[in-house]
Formats: C-alpha cells, structure tokens, sequence
C-alpha cells in the first residue's frame, strides 16, 4: 500500500484515503453543450505516468486533498504548489450515484 | 499444417516420442494486410479466427507488445456466465456461453469449460431484489437463472456458513447452472491454433507505437518492428486501450484499474461450483488441480501497476472466511493483479469510431474474458460487413455523448 | 548402521531410531525432551527442536508422499521449507511443511497424496501411461464427446494434490499486528545478522526477521569457525537492542517498503501477519541450493548437501548409509567430509568441476543404485547433489528490480535499479568469506541506518560472487518441478511446440506454479528452455516473481478485527424484545418485532413507534448554508423560515438520484439535514466535496450528528396523545403543523429535536433525543402509551407502510440510472434555479421527455403478490418495465405494487402483464403511486 | 414523571454496574496494569473554527497536539480547525462558556457532543503495543509523543487518539462516533488480551 503525503496529516497510508478523480473543471452549466457536459462527465485522460488528482482524507484531516501520483509505479508526491502554500483543489468529477448494493431507509 | 489433437495422436506420438508442431507459426512482419488487430488476447484472437473462418478474411495481423495471453486474457479468473441484468447484456452473453460450449471441438484444443454452476449470493433485501430482477430477465431470454434459498445453497456448498447469526447472513443466491470457469489459456491458445492454422499472422513482441490517420481514416500502423499499411486497425487491448485509441485521436470515458486475484495453495476439491458475493467483493473458485482461485472487485483508484497489494489479500482473507470460516488454514500461494479498463456504465465499448477504420473493442472491465467468442465473432463482422451487428448495438462509443448509458451498472458492483 | 531397520508395524512400541546420530556439536535438538507423535498410524518419538521430517528420518522413514501426476515416491531433497516432497496433513492443517514444523507432542501426522496408502498407491499405473501424460497432455484430449468432459474432469479433479479441509474444522487464533522499524532485514544469516546488528547500533529501529528456527543461516552446519562466528553474532544481536523474529518470513514488498512478515512458532498463535511500513528494507535471504536435473533425480534417498548437513549437523541424523556425493562447489565436499566424519560410508565423490557427472538414479521406490555418466554402475542409498545455487530475488523483483542472468556464477543475481529504500546483501549479492560476508553486511547495515537518518552514510565494498559450473542437466531427462511432475522432456516438447517463452513454458507445463512457488524450479526450467531454444538464459530471463514470497495462511491475513457492526441506543431493548435482526450496511436494526402486519394496523389504527437512528443527520452552520442547500437539493431552499422543514432530492451531476431526506431550520444560520441511512457518508462527502473544491468561498461548517441523537418515529392516529404526555412542546395543530420543527424537553430530557414530518402517511412526529437517554425516551414512549394501544414497529412494517403511501426508496425504486424526472420527481427540479448539482442533464431529461414512469401497480388478482423484480412483459421475451417494490397491504388487504413502465403505459387503470417467477403471467392495472389516503388528510390531521 | 433520566454510553459497563453523574457506569476496578476505561460520560465539546483565525489563537492548541486547559480540561486538536474539549460529566455548558463568543464575523461553531461520541482511555506501558494490533499509524514516543492528537482508522473505525499520559505511564484516549464505541472498545480488549488487559470503572476525569 503506497502512502499519500498529506498536508495536514503528513503521509499516512493509502487506504485512509478515497480516490476523487482527475482533477477538472465543471463547465458552465449556462453554456455547455450536451457533448462538452457529457466528455466532463465521462471522458478520462486515464494517464499513464505522473498525473494530478484529488483525494479525500475521510479518516484523518476531512480534506479534499490534491497529489500528485504516477499512477505506473504508485509513487506521490505533493502537488507542485506555488510559494509554498497548500495547493488549492480543483473540483474532481465523479458522477453517479452510489451502488444499488445496501439498503435505504 | 496442424496436426489434429486426439486421445489417439498424443498416445501415438507419446510411444514414439515425437513432437508436436508448432501452435502457432512466427513470421516476419508483411508490409500489407488487410486488417490489423492490436491485442493478442482472447479478443484479438478470437476476431481473427472468426474472420478467416466466417469471412475468409486471413490476411490479417495480430500484434502484440508482449507473449501472447500475457494481459488481462491470462491474469483473470475464467469465471464463464450469462446471467446479466440487462436484456442486450444477457442477450450478447448467451451467445458467449453457447460459442464457449462448443469452442473445445470446434478449435480441437481442450478449453476445459467447466459448466459447474454459479451462485452470486444475496446478503441484503436489496441484493436478493437485484436477484430477481436478473433471474427474471435470464429466463426471459431462455437463459437458466433462479433465486434460491440457503438450504439448497448449503447442499450446493458444504462449507458455506448460511446460519442466521454471521456478519452477513446469505439470505438466497441467484443460481445459474450453465455459468462456470474454463482454462483461459487454453482459450487463447485454441483459438491462436485456429487462426494461425487459417493463415492469420500473429506478432508477438511487436508493439504498436503509432497509428497513422490521414484525413480522418485509418493509414496504417507503426511498430516497434516497422510499418504496416493497412485500411482497418482493431483495437483489442485490454488496460491500454485508451492510450492505443489516442495514437488514433480518439479519446475513451475509460479509466484503468487493477483487477486483482490470488490462488492458494491445492487441498483436495470440496467447492464444486463458482461463488460470488457482490457485498463482500468476493468470487472463489477451485479448480480440478485443487487451487482455490479468488478475485475481488478493482481497486479504488486508477493505476496501471500490476504489483498487486497487501490489503487486497488481507480483504480477500477476511471475505472468504465470512463465508467459508473451516479454511482459515489454507494459504495464499501467489497473487497478481491485471488491468481493466472501466466504463462509466460497466459495459462495454464495441464498433466505430470517429476515425474511418479505427474500431475498438474495448472497456471491458472485468468481465472481458466472457466475452471473448461473441465479440470476436461480432467484430469479425463488423470488419468484413461494414454493419454493425444487431448483438453489439448497444455497446457503441457515441452513447455516452447521447447520454443513453446501459443499465448494468445497477448490478454490476461486483459481477463475476 | 549397515542395513535399514524395518520395525514392526503391528507393535504400539514406539519406531527405534537407528538413524539418529551421536551429539554433534551445532545440533539444535534438546535430548532430554522426548516428543511423541504419531505418522501414518504409527506411534514414533523424536526429540524437541526436531522437525517432523527430521525425526522421521532418524527413524529410516524415507517415502513421505507420492506425486500428484505420475504418482512417484518422494522424500527429502531439501530439508527445508521448500523441501517438495515432505507436504503433510497435520491434524486439521493441509499442506504442514514437515521439514520446517517442528514436532509438538501428540501431533497426528498424515501423510497426503496417498490413496489407499502411501506404500500401496494404485494411482501408480500412471506410470505405464506416463508416455500419455505429457504436459499438456489434457489440451489435446477429452474434447469429444462434450458431454462427457464432466466425467473426465472429475477423474482429474481426484488427482488434486494437497491436504484436506473440513466444513467442521474450528479455525485456530489468528493475528496481526502492525510495526515501523527504521530497518527491517529479511534474512538472519551472516550478513543480515551483521546489518541488523551495525544499524541498530547506529540508533535505528531494527526488526530482523529469519525464516528458519533459528538465526544463523549456513554458519549453523560449518565447522568450529562458523560455528564461533555464529556465537558472536548472536551475542552481538542480542546486544544491539533488536526485534528479532524467527520462524517467521518476509513475505511481500510492497508499494513504499510496506512489507509483509508471516510470524510462526508462536505459542498461542497459529499464525500471525505483521505489516511493517520500513524505513529501509534490507534483503539478506542467503541461497537456495539448486536441485539438478537426471532421470530418477526425485528418488527418496536423492538430497542436496545443504539437506544432508542440516540433517547431520542440526538435527543428528544420518541421511543414508552408502552414499555417492556430486560435488560442483565447497559446499559439497564439505557434505561428503560430513557424512564421512559421522560415519557415513561415501562410496565416490564425483567432482563435476572436473566433468564428472551421474546418469541417472536407480531404485524401486527409494534409491539403491547411481549409474555414473562413464558407464559405471554404485550401489548406494544416497545421492548427494551439490550443482550451484538459485538466489531468491524474490523481494527485490517484488521493489522493481529486475534479476539479471551471471553466467560466470551460473546464478540470476540482483540487477541494476533499486529504489532507495531497498538494499541486498549477502549471498543474493555475491560470493565470500564468513567474515567478508559479515562485513557486507556490516557496511550495508550502516548505509541502511544512515538512509534512515541514523548515522553518517558508509560505503559498501562490493561483494562479488565466485565462478561456478553452470550445472542445470545430465544428459538424461528428470524432474524440473517436483511438486509438478513436470520434467526436462516436457519443457521441451513445449517449447518445440512453440511454448517458447519463459511465460508459455510455465503457463503450458505448470513448471513453477506449484507450492514450492518456483523457488527451486525456475532456474532448471528457464535452463532448459534455452537448450531447447539454442536462447542463452539471460535473454529468455525469469518470470515475475509475485507476492507473497512464502504462502500465508488465510486466517493471519483476515486477522481478528470484524468488519465494524453498528447500533442504535435502543439495541439492548430490542435484543430483549424479540426483535428480528436486519443487516442494513453497516448497521443491524429491527426488521421486526415477529408480526409486520400488525405492526402496520397499529400504526394505522393507534400508535407506532421505530427506531429510526441510523437515518443521517449532518449539523449545518454557517450563512452560506442557504447556498449549500440550493447547491446539494434540486428543489429550492432560499426561503425555509426558521422552524420549518422541507424535503429534498439530491441528484449527481449525471442527473441520477443520490440520496433524499427533510432539512429542517432550527435558527437563524443552523440547520439539521437528514439523509437516507445507507447515503450518509456519501452525501456528507459530497457536501463536503462541494465546500471544499466549488465553493471554497462559502462559509459553512458540516458536522455529522448521526449518532449524537437517537431518533424514534412516532406514527399514527395517536401519536398526538402519546407525546403530549412526555413533552412540553405545545403539539396542537395550530402550534406545531405539518413540515415543522421544535426543540424541547422529552421524558425530562433536555434539547430534542422533534419534526413533524411522515413517511408512513400516518400523523406523526420523529423526535431526535441525545443518545444517551435514547433507550430512556423508547421506554417511556412505551410505558405512558401502553393505554393508547402503542407498539413498536420494525423496517418490513415501515416498508409496508411507506409503499401503501407510494413513497419511492432511493436505490430500491431507483438504481444507477434513474434521474428525478423517471421516477416522478420532477415536480421537485427547479430548473428556474441558476444552478444546482446535475442541473443540465435535468434540463436535456425535461426537454426530452423521461422514456419510463414509476407508477403504482395492483395485481388484478389481490391475493398474488408479484416478487419484486418481476418483469412487466410484452409477447414472449419483450420487456415493458419491472416491478421495484411489493407488498400484501394490511391495510387494503391486497397486494399492490410500485413499478416502473414505459411512457406509453404508464396512464392509471391501463393492464399490463406481469410474469411471475414461476412464469405465470398475470394481469395487473396501472393506479398513481399512492395507494392509501391519496389526500394526505391524516398526515396533516 | 417518573426517575430522572439515566444516560447510557454505547460501551456495555462491565458489572458491578451503578448510577454515578446520572449516568450508568461501571464500579469495576482494574488489577493489572494495563487497563481500559469507557470515559464516555465525560463532557465534550466540538468547536470548528478557521485554523488560522482569531478564535483559532484564541483556544491555542496547534492541529495534531492536545493540552489541558487552566479549568482541567482536556482541549485537542486531531485536524485543521478543529478542537474537542473534554471535562468532566455535566460540564459540557461551562466548556462552552469559557471558550467565550467569537468576534463579529468569524464562523464558530460550538456543539455539544457528549452523546454522540463514544470515548475510552487505555493506559499501562504496554498501550502501545495494544494499538499497534489495530492501528496503523506509527505511535511510538517518537512519532506521537505525550500531548500529540491525531486522526486515523483504529479497528476499522475512523478514530481519534489523544496521547495523554497519566502520571508518566503512557495512556491514549480514543474517540469515535457514537454507534461504533461497542466495536471499538471490544476490538481493544482482544487486542489487549495477550498482554493482560483488563476493564476498569467510571471515573470522571
């Protein structure tokens, strides 16, 4: 299990943490097309190497975090922020709703 | 020429100690062909059996960047079955099942399906409900597919706790007898036999490095062993295919996941049927050699690393024993991990593409290997007709833009 | 010792032990503890420290299993944990290593693989089909007829090799821990002992870890030297201060040095898992010595000569009584100068650095004869090998490395690339001296040290390994993987058929796959392969060694923590009150209390009451909260006054429905939000999500209160009556109406939360108390409405009632693709609002037109109720829409339904069919959702 | 109306059971050295504000560290902006009350929570290795000395532990939400079981 080095937290393991997705951009709903919303919804750069994304720390700090990750070997790294400062987190894009698996109500 | 398999010929050739000639044949790469398939994996290989054979296309290359069956096609669990959610889903499936059930004496190479049954337990209202929904929809397409109760899960498996007093008390299981495991290999190699035997041209260790699109078609290939020219490209890969699919410009709603699985050591067979808990992330199997074969759903995040993890196994462990609590002293010999490539509505993405002779064959998530005969068979058609055929047209790329997403992914958190 | 001593099996005296040898100077056996066990039936004694195969052989027992395949005899070759043949039932456990477990008194060994027993095995006729047998051999078979290949399999499936288990078998006591050491050596042999020992020194937190018994490596069966050294490093490790585990493995290494240890030989553990996230690992395995390829090399009475020394000098036993010694290396002719010293008669030793070499093994069942490569025939009962060494890259491969091919040393050997939290050394690295191995390690530990921020950086001299012959095969054919049955000849009749590649060859012949894991096998297989490919091996490499290293049980990987079980504050009352347990995620909660129905007609009639606690409850605060709202529901919310409550849908940027619930406002910026049980966690998340990366600028604290309140839903006609007695809040229509909120004092519990909200159509009130006085409240509830009639009702009576108002259950009546205009929420979607989760795709399903309909349904026949996932059918296989939720109404005495359709069959009162499960079709009408009180005149009573 | 109200905490007490603050504890008394105690019934209060703000300088207990107030209480800081503060039963109010009122403008939030958090303490010189069983974080001096908070997942439950030492003998206080104090604390008591563990009774501090 690889680790994320979390701002707040320091590194702690992966398994504390829940994927967000690629970080991106939410167009603007008053404009967007049906294409642009729907590759926003959909479409990945799926990388291979190093790539930007988010992550919640659910157990440890409750932040939506921003790492770096390649995502061949697992290592992280913070994301590369300006002056120091904790990066700010772009918004991730995971539609959907949860699995129809557990019972409501 | 091939040489027929039988009971006969290996007893003759054993007394005589002579060997057998090659499976498939190694050749240097053509400048030509008239198509070529990316992925020497079941669906690479199967779409170019079903060419030669249903079409009489054979000059074709299947390229691959490294031995042939070494992806998602040699790393999964060979879990057979039919019993989807969806109609076009249980439809496509069926037809798998039917290729597979004939496919041993079809390529005269002994795939070993093993049609043993298979039970997706319910430990929730919801999940029986989701249950029925599929049994319902099966027998709708004539497809063997029940709800049943924990007593006849109990005579099907002795060793299954169904008491009322576990963490997760099993409630019933959808009970689908054709479903089963077969030797995967054997699969990739048959059907490599097959359509070598027709003339079809198989590269392994040639990776394909660029794709060359002029005015909106496909050109030809470049590979890491020289340039082809050709008017179809096939994308088969399995974890790479959007990273192949944008050699070609076209972008896929796919993300790669490892899908991990581990085998224990062999202890004398006492599971005779396939067992899935979608609530528990968990299928196991034991093969005839006495392994136990278990998988899990794919990991939380994306990667392409295939080194496998720890808390996978501590998982797995902590599943199968809510199941199973008398094995705790069985151990896990060995466990790895391939990559699937996951679609937004866990199904997959088959046809065309914005790009004239660029078709993929991709997104199949963690049920590809089921898959195999059918979309080989319906690609296959597709290469040589032009028309998409009725089985596949639910699968194409553009639904996602048109928003008409297939309803699998209600059941298919977990779907062996 | 001149013959082999064949007891009496008819005795009960215990079997004599004619091969056990004097005291020798490194034995670690205790002769003064005397351990009874018994093998096949048979009553035998050894001494503690013994391993089961040790004190067997002491007693002349040489056959331990038979083979999976060919079923052929098999004895020691290894006397180790790898040692192929000597795989034992022991009790309960499949698969006990019998020559690494030691003997515990009264142990119940079996010997596996042997049917009917192990000297009369009939599977043997095997071998005259053995030409068949070939690998591979079941491809090309059994194809035809197809209906048959279900009978073959079963013949087969008899053939799997292994232990057995039992459905009754108790499962032992399993553990994990975790654990953090600055360096972790995998491997208590010289060099490891010495790196352990130089980076403890240097201050770091050293975890040492030897698989076998004891730590020491090879030093334990040297000479006088080795076994000074080995006195010194011990007190050296002893006095460093550092964590040392024996028997006990490094298993896996996996992302960011997380490594895996499998500890044995616990008293009260039978195994236990530790996860070790290490600073530096440090990888000290030593070799494993390579078996060698010749026909009748898997003969009982064929061993390597580190099995010979660690018998002779661990566990004094003799390992033969004539014996013909292969020697390649010291390490042999340092086995044929002990079975010398201890009597042992060593008929020849052939130097295979000067070409000399065996042929093939001989003997009916165990050994008697070698016939040499020059012709020359010896008679003997023991075989010794001693051909070159295998290094077990394992861990290494495992961090990225990949082993390269040393011709010069005939070994794979560490490559180039390793991360820098990972270091080797000792015989994986290179050849040497005890005390040039020591000062490998020695220098490697204080590297380690110092990566992990202890100590100043050293240099590490590099150790380099000494030529050996490279030795794989006679010119006969035998045995690559013993536990396979796969030999020479099959890997290359696989390659000749074109399974030609390191990974075909295994895939094809199994070779490497059994329980051995490839350790013994790769090297001989990758060997032959090259031979039969005219490939060198550093072209055709190794396979990819994949975790774990050594087999880990599933009980030490489970470990003792249970998936986490949650409960309400009323638990221990329903406990008492024979309440039918329903696990909802992770929450059990009551189903019911034994009779659903009649918890409904007391709702309906009189009074109910539910424990409603696991519903999510998130505390809002903030002035941004109005926003948070508007954001998160696709209704609107600008306008909620204090005291008020409103329900809400939320949706995911998909459009799909995510979760549903009533947010109430108790004051100017504070808020309770409520959410479905199960959507909890996700929809906190996602607000959470929404703060944090869209609106960073809002101003609003999220605070999950769930469990901070225990909450009760009072329902039905009387509810009124009933919380009147226990509250001060004025419950009057006109005080306290319809989608309102108080705070107030409940049975003398300050600070509740009571709504009047609905769900089952009956007048009722969820109260929200401090959990501690949780099961105070629900006993008071009950003890002041026992007059008005009250019951307590569990979720199937909830269900019935909420189905009998035809209220949708999101992810019952919903799924993974149901937006809000399919299930008849559109009414709720503002699309006037500038923007809300999902907003656009609403639109586009607005202008659209949604293509089904979620309805009400009743079977035309009022008895039938249709199994919920029962298909609404079109003619024989057509599809018109399927049934979500069903029930029989207590209260309309009839079973209704709700359903989704097609547009187009969706108006009340049309019939459609319904296949049953059995396959009946029925006939069913289309009603609007609402099946009871479609007014919703008590609710607002 | 009858009794005055008893609460009850999520842990079972272990018997001999009596009414001590108004709350149903346990009167055992632990023999060994290492022992746990379910502390639910202390006070506790959550408190969120800007971790760089006023109120945040105000409280002046860095994230990931704890310290007692001037009054005994127990104020610690597992995340960002993020404080709860412990004191004995029924103090909850003056807990609040000290904290005074945040200046115009900024955001505080003040919630009691005594009732949805279940809180034990483990103390003896072996709780480290009890916590290693089921814990993953690093928690020796070293890494989490005296005074150090952090969040995390203890026994698959998501956790906080104060490292709070009584009279120079480690002890770590751990929080979690409410219907998981049962698991917790059972989880605990197993993993503490090869070094002698032992259950002990109320005490309200």
């Amino acid at each position: 299990m690889f680790r994320i080095p979390c701002p707040y937290c320091g590194p702690r393991d992966a398994t504390e943490f829940r994927h967000q997705g690629e970080s991106r951009n939410r167009p603007d709903p008053r404009t967007v097309t049906r294409g642009q919303w729907r590759a926003y919804l959909y479409e990945k750069d799926n990388v291979a190497g190093w790539t930007r994304e988010n992550w919640y720390h659910g157990v440890g700090c409750r932040r939506f975090i921003s790492v770096e990750r390649n995502t061949v070997t697992n290592e992280t790294r913070p994301a590369a922020a300006a002056a120091g400062a904790v990066d700010p987190v772009l918004p991730g894009a995971e539609a959907g709703a949860p699995d129809a698996d557990s019972t409501r109500r | 020429m091939t040489a027929r398999y039988s009971a006969l010929s290996l007893l003759s050739r054993g007394l005589r100690g002579r060997n057998w000639p090659l499976v498939w044949r190694r050749h240097e790469l053509a400048p030509t062909y008239d198509a070529v398939i990316i992925g020497a994996g079941v669906h690479g290989l199967a779409a170019a059996y079903y060419l030669a054979v249903n079409h009489g296309i054979r000059n074709v290359a299947v390229l691959d960047r490294s031995y042939l069956g070494g992806g998602g096609s040699g790393r999964n669990t060979a879990i057979i079955r039919s019993n989807y959610l969806t109609p076009e889903g249980v439809r496509f499936y069926d037809r798998s099942v039917k290729l597979y059930e004939t496919l041993a004496s079809e390529l005269n190479f002994n795939v070993m399906f093993s049609q043993r049954g298979h039970l997706t337990l319910a430990h929730n209202d919801s999940s029986l409900r989701t249950m029925r929904w599929r049994a319902e929809v099966n027998k709708l397409q004539g497809v063997d597919s029940e709800v049943i109760g924990p007593d006849e899960i109990k005579s099907l498996v002795p060793y299954m706790d169904v008491s009322a007093q576990t963490r997760y008390p099993i409630l019933g299981a959808l009970y689908h007898p054709p479903g089963g495991i077969i030797r995967h290999d054997a699969v990739n190699w048959g059907y490599a036999r097959g359509a070598d035997a027709r003339g079809v041209q198989i590269h392994e260790y040639t990776e394909v490095v660029g794709i060359d699109v002029e005015e909106g078609r496909v050109r030809g290939v470049q590979t890491s062993r020289g340039h082809i020219s050709t008017p179809v490209v096939l994308n088969c890969t399995a974890g790479w295919s959007s990273l192949v699919s944008r050699l070609a410009g076209v972008r896929l709603p796919i993300s790669t996941h490892p899908l991990q699985a581990a085998v224990t050591e062999p202890v004398k067979v006492f599971l005779n049927t396939v067992v899935v808990s979608g609530t528990l992330h968990v299928y196991v199997s034991q093969t005839d050699r006495g392994e136990l074969v278990f998988g899990a759903s794919t990991d939380p995040y994306p990667s392409y690393s295939t080194r496998g993890s720890l808390e996978f196994t501590e998982e797995l462990a902590g599943h199968v024993l809510e199941l199973m609590p008398s094995i705790a002293a069985l151990r896990v010999l060995r466990q790895w991990a391939g990559l699937c490539d996951m679609t937004p509505d866990f199904s997959p993405i088959m046809g065309e593409t914005p790009v004239e002779g660029f078709l993929v064959d991709v997104g199949w998530g963690t049920y590809g290997f089921k898959a195999g005969p059918v979309a080989g068979e319906a690609m296959a058609e597709l290469v040589a007709t032009g028309k998409t055929p009725d089985l596949i047209s639910s699968f194409p790329l553009s639904r996602f833009a048109d928003g008409r997403l297939v309803g699998e992914k209600g059941a298919a958190a977990v779907g062996h | 010792m001149t013959a082999r001593v064949r007891a009496a099996r008819s005795s009960r005296r215990p079997a004599e032990t004619p091969f056990r040898l004097p005291p020798q100077p490194g034995e670690v056996i205790d002769r003064s503890r005397l351990v009874p066990f018994d093998w096949d039936g048979r009553r035998y004694v050894g001494f503690a420290g013994d391993t089961i195969t040790s004190a067997l052989a002491a007693a002349g027992v040489r056959t331990f299993s038979r083979s999976f395949k060919y079923s052929r005899p098999r004895g020691i070759l290894t006397a180790s944990a790898l040692d192929p043949g000597c795989t034992v039932q022991v009790g309960d456990e499949p698969n006990v290593r019998a020559s690494a477990r030691r003997l515990a008194a009264g142990m119940s060994v079996v010997p596996q693989n042997v049917w009917p027993t192990l000297r009369y095995d009939l599977r043997s006729v095997n071998k005259v089909v053995a030409p068949f047998l070939t690998a591979g051999f079941y491809y090309k078979t059994f194809m035809s007829p197809r209906p048959l290949w279900p009978a073959y399999e079963r013949v087969l499936s008899r053939f799997a090799s292994g232990g057995w288990t039992s459905p009754d078998a108790i499962p032992s006591y399993y553990d994990q821990r975790f654990t953090h050491p600055d360096v972790l050596v995998a491997g208590g042999g010289p060099a490891g002992m010495a790196a352990a020992v130089e980076a403890a020194r240097a201050g770091a937190r050293v975890l040492l870890v030897e698989e076998e018994h004891e730590l020491g490596g090879s030093l334990r069966w040297g000479g006088a030297q080795e076994l000074e050294a080995l006195g010194r490093l011990r007190a050296d490790v002893a006095q460093a201060g550092i964590e040392v585990l024996v028997d006990s493995v490094v298993a896996g290494r996996y992302d960011d040095n997380w490594i895996s240890i499998a500890q044995r030989g616990l008293p009260d553990v039978t195994e236990r898992l530790i996860k070790a996230r290490a600073g530096i690992l440090v990888v000290a395995p030593g070799l494993i010595e390579r078996p060698y390829v010749f026909a009748g090399n898997d003969l009982p009475g064929v061993m390597l000569s580190t099995a010979v020394r660690r018998l002779i000098d661990l566990y004094a036993v003799a390992p033969g009584s004539r014996a013909v010694v292969l020697s390649a290396n010291a390490e042999g002719d340092a086995a044929a100068a002990d079975l010398d010293r201890v009597g042992v008669e060593v008929v020849r030793v052939l130097d295979a650095r000067r070409g000399e070499d065996v042929r093939r093994a001989l003997g009916r069942g165990t050994l008697s004869a070698v016939e040499v490569a020059d012709g020359s025939r010896i008679d003997c009962d023991l075989l010794v090998t001693a051909t070159g060494w295998t290094a077990p890259t394992s861990l290494l491969n495992m961090a990225g490395n990949q082993p390269v091919w040393d011709p010069l040393a005939a070994r794979f050997r560490p490559g180039e690339g390793l991360p820098d939290t990972v270091l080797a050394t000792g015989g994986i690295v290179g050849d040497g001296s005890v005390d040039e191995l020591v000062a490998h390690g020695t220098a490697t530990g204080a590297l380690a040290a110092a990566r992990a921020g202890f100590g100043s950086a050293a240099v590490v001299a590099p150790l380099s390994p000494h030529p050996h012959p490279a030795l794989f095969r006679a010119t006969t054919h035998g045995f690559v993987d013993f536990p396979e049955d796969v030999s020479s000849k099959d890997v290359m009749a696989a390659a000749a058929e074109g399974y030609d590649s390191s990974e075909l060859v295994k895939r094809y012949t199994t070779a490497t796959m059994g329980p051995t894991q490839g350790k013994l096998e790769t090297v001989n297989t990758v060997a032959v392969l090259a031979e039969a490919t005219g490939r060198s091996i550093e072209e055709l490499g190794t396979t990819v060694w994949r975790p774990p290293y050594a087999p880990i049980s599933l009980g030490a990987l489970a470990g003792r923590v249970s998936p986490p079980a949650r409960y309400s504050p009323m638990q221990p009352w329903h406990e008492t009150h024979s309440a039918v347990p329903l696990v909802a995620g992770e929450w059990i909660r009551p189903d019911s209390y034994g009779d659903p129905a009649a918890e409904v007609r007391a709702v309906r009639s009189a009074v109910g009451i539910i424990d409603v606690t696991p519903l999510g409850k998130l505390a809002l605060h903030g002035p941004d909260v109005p926003n948070l709202l508007a954001a998160a529901y696709v209704n609107k919310w600008a306008k909620l006054d204090v005291g008020s409550v409103r329900y809400g849908v939320m949706c995911a940027e998909d459009g799909v429905i995510l979760d549903d619930g009533v947010t109430g406002r108790l004051g100017a910026a504070r808020y309770l939000m409520s959410t479905t049980s199960s959507g909890a966690a996700t929809v906190w998340q996602h607000l959470e999500s929404l703060l944090q990366t869209e609106h960073p600028d809002w101003r609003v604290h999220i605070t999950p209160m769930t469990t901070a309140y225990a909450s009760i839903n009072i329902a039905g006609p009387r509810s009124r009556e009933l919380l009147t007695r226990l509250t001060d809040v004025d419950l009057s229509a006109d005080a306290f109406p319809y989608m309102r909120v108080r705070t107030g004092r409940i049975a003398d519990v300050a600070d509740c939360v009571l709504w009047r909200i609905g769900f089952t159509g009956e007048l009722s009130y969820e109260i929200h108390v401090p959990a501690s006085y949780g099961l105070h409240v629900w006993e008071a509830l009950l003890e002041r409405g026992r007059d008005l009639g009250v019951r307590p009702f569990g979720v199937e009576a909830q269900r019935i009632l909420r189905l009998e108002k035809g209220h949708l259950i999101v992810a019952q009546d919903t799924d993974g693709l149901t937006k809000a205009y399919d299930a008849g929420l559109g009414d709720l979607v503002k699309l006037d609002k500038d923007d809300f989760v999902g907003k656009p795709e609403l639109l586009w399903q607005h202008e659209d037109g949604a293509q089904q309909s979620l309805v009400g349904l009743v079977p035309v026949d009022p008895s039938i109720v249709p199994a919920e996932g029962c298909q609404i059918v079109d003619g024989a296989t057509g599809i018109l829409g399927r049934i979500t939720s069903s029930r029989r109404s207590p209260t309309l005495d009839r079973s209704i339904c709700l359903a989704y359709v097609l547009k187009q069959y969706a108006e009340p009162d049309t019939v459609v069919t319904v296949r049953l499960p059995d396959g009946r079709r029925i006939p069913a009408t289309v009603t609007p959702p609402t099946h009871f009180d479609p007014e919703g005149a008590r609710l607002r009573g | 109306m009858a009794d005055r109200p008893v609460a009850r905490s999520a842990i079972a007490p272990a018997p001999p059971v009596a009414v001590r603050d108004g709350w149903e504890v346990s009167t055992r008394r632990a023999s060994g050295a290492l022992r746990l105690a379910d502390r639910s019934p202390l006070a506790k209060v959550l408190v969120r504000a800007d971790p760089d703000g006023p109120f945040a300088d105000r409280i002046g207990v860095a994230t990931g560290t704890a310290r007692r107030t001037p009054a005994n209480a127990l104020a610690a800081s597992a995340r960002p902006g993020e404080w709860l503060l412990m004191g004995p039963p029924g103090s909850a109010g003056n807990l609040a009350d000290d904290l005074g009122a945040p200046d115009d403008g900024e955001l505080v939030t003040v919630l009691d929570v005594t009732h949805g958090r279940a809180l034990m303490r483990l103390t003896g010189v072996r709780a480290d290795g009890v916590l290693a069983k089921v814990c993953g974080v690093d928690l020796s001096d070293r890494a989490m000395p005296d005074g150090s908070a952090a969040g995390t997942s203890v026994a698959r439950v998501a956790t906080d532990i104060v490292r709070d030492d009584v009279a120079g003998v480690p002890s770590y206080l751990l929080h979690c939400e409410r219907s998981s104090g049962q698991h917790l604390f059972a989880s605990l008591l197993d993993a503490g079981r090869e070094f002698g563990i032992d259950v002990d009774g109320y005490a309200n501090s």
